[in-house]
């Protein structure tokens, strides 16, 4: 999941979703890269319409449930 | 109205009787309303009589002879309101008082009322149907009949059916009498007899039917709608009350958490919800990528 | 929401969420840091159990469009 | 409407709707008073019961068609 | 509810909503009127487009679509 | 909504909702306060849980039973 | 929440949401301000339209919980 969060901060940044600039945050993170992994993300992302994507995320209904 | 004629011309005893005993039932009770008995079948009028004893009294009588009641009545007692009441006296009519207040008449009345057929030449209330099945009829020339009304019929299993639902006419139309006929005999019966106001009086004022009438479910409706825009105005303008004080303070909780939602500002109570947001927008931007993208636990 | 994305990545990769951590992750991403926003989320996120937070999101619920 | 709002001004101060309660109210708001819309107000809440006819309205929120 | 029905009065029968009507209305009502109370709902509802806020719905609700 | 957020502000911070703290926190705001106002919120909130209030803002209401 | 609900007031009361104004109101309630976390929130909210977030503010439905 950390592949995938590190480009949605890159999107949010305002920042090109490069092999790059992925790997920089993951390796910032502590992450022992996956190249491959990230190849693969990279080119999984073409196309797609990021924003589209949040925007069509479910939304947590409720506040957890109260203690 | 009388002419100069008519006062001439000597009066038969027995109808100066009848206006003042009309005037007299005028004077009785406080609501005096002119009602038309035409329609109303003999069983029907006795079943009538019977519920609304003790409640109102009604006699019928010559319209002429219940206008003059009224018009005399009328310039007795200084009173040219009263008078109007002659403006709606008209085919079988009858006068009616009662203690009861005009809307309150007016719902008993229609209460009272029965089914009843239709008769040729009248107009139609309101859409007339027949229903899909048999009559129970054996077969004989009423399939003709039925036929020739335009309802599609023929024999099954032995008696006379109808094919199908059809309105055989609607609403403000005109039924002719062969129909009539055949909607009695199918034991069909659309309109409502029973005793017509036509207008009551009370108090210098005249109703007629239409201010009567009282639509229960629009009034429900009216009281909702009343009830929501206070609720409304109440919360939108912050106008503390008993009953919508809750829910003011709500608005103001729900607005600032999805402040606090939409700028990622993490307070207790939306730090849960902040994160899980993120995380739900994780997974859907997952859900558009290949599989090897993803690590094993997103591949489910 | 890239703080959050940010502090997200570091608890997916199993790493411990802290100012640092966060800071580095961010700025390998180009973002110009506020070191008051980590301060803020690093401390609101104390106490909180981010995997319960997760689990109550992960009930999948469509967004409603407004009428 | 301000009729019905009459009445429910009346039932909210727990006083009685009668015609001349309905009366004075509309008088003091300077309605010019129909009498016989005052009586059919009246004679229309011998059937129908406000508190009833209030819990049966809607919540007071509008709902979102869900997705 | 009182006050708030008598300010709705006022409005449905074109009158302007000032103290003093607000007060004639209530005492019409038999309602043993709290002065701040009139003042501070005629002071609320200033500038408020009174049309636009009874129509408002005063919670919108987001339906969610069943799991 | 202003008297109503400074009210939420007072309890959010463990504080009394008194008129004389409202009108503080309002000040400060720099809201030309309208006493009357300030006094009927406190008054409408005595006696009301307002933590109550909120957790059933959080809690997802059920919807009408499913077909 | 009293951060939030210092900015929401702010804003309905017309105001800018600066650092000055957040640490003015919440002092007058007596909280015992955290420099950084105001400096959070003004960052965070900047670029936030508030009163859009507000009308997209929802009470959260669930559709009755399936059998």
């Amino acid at each position: 999941m950390e592949y995938v969060y590190a480009a949605l901060l890159l999107h949010a940044a305002g920042k090109e979703i490069t092999e790059d600039a992925v790997k920089s945050v993951l390796s910032a993170a502590g992450v022992d890269v996956d190249d491959a992994r990230v190849k693969a993300l990279v080119a999984a992302l073409e196309g797609v319409n990021i924003d589209e994507a949040i925007e069509n995320a479910a939304m947590p209904v409720a506040a957890a449930a109260p203690a | 109205m009388t002419s100069a004629v008519e006062t001439q011309r000597k009066i038969a005893p027995w109808k100066i009787e009848e206006v003042n005993t009309l005037k007299e039932l005028l004077k009785s009770k406080p609501i005096v309303a002119i009602i038309d008995m035409m329609e109303v079948p003999a069983r029907q009028l006795q079943e009538i009589r019977d519920k609304i004893r003790g409640k109102m009294i009604l006699r019928m009588s010559r319209n002429s002879l219940i206008i003059r009641a009224i018009q005399e009545l009328s310039e007795e007692t200084n009173n040219p309101e009263f008078a109007k009441l002659t403006d709606y006296v008209e085919k079988g009519a009858a006068i009616l008082v009662t203690d009861m207040n005009p809307f309150k008449l007016y719902k008993e009345l229609e209460a009272s009322k029965t089914p009843a057929p239709i008769k040729g030449g009248a107009i139609a209330p309101c859409d007339i149907k027949v229903q899909k099945g048999s009559t129970g009829m054996p077969p004989g020339p009423f399939l003709g009949e039925l036929k020739s009304v335009g309802i599609p019929a023929a024999i099954e299993k032995g008696k006379i059916a109808i094919k199908e639902d059809k309105v055989v006419v609607k609403a403000g139309e005109v039924v002719s009498h062969k129909l009539a006929t055949v909607l009695s005999a199918l034991g069909i019966k659309p309109i409502k007899v029973g005793l017509n106001l036509l207008a009551a009086y009370e108090d210098g004022i005249i109703y007629t039917p239409d201010v009567l009438k009282i639509d229960e479910e629009e009034f429900i409706s009216k009281i909702q709608n009343a009830y929501m825009h206070a609720v409304n105005i109440s919360v939108n303008a912050a106008i503390p009350t008993k009953d919508t004080i809750e829910l003011l303070i709500q608005k103001a909780f729900l607005n600032a958490r999805a402040v606090s939602i939409e700028s990622a500002f993490l307070t207790d109570k939306t730090a849960s919800d902040i994160i899980g947001k993120a995380y739900a927008q994780m997974l859907s931007l997952a859900g558009k990528l290949s599989d090897d993208a993803l690590d094993d636990e997103l591949r489910e």
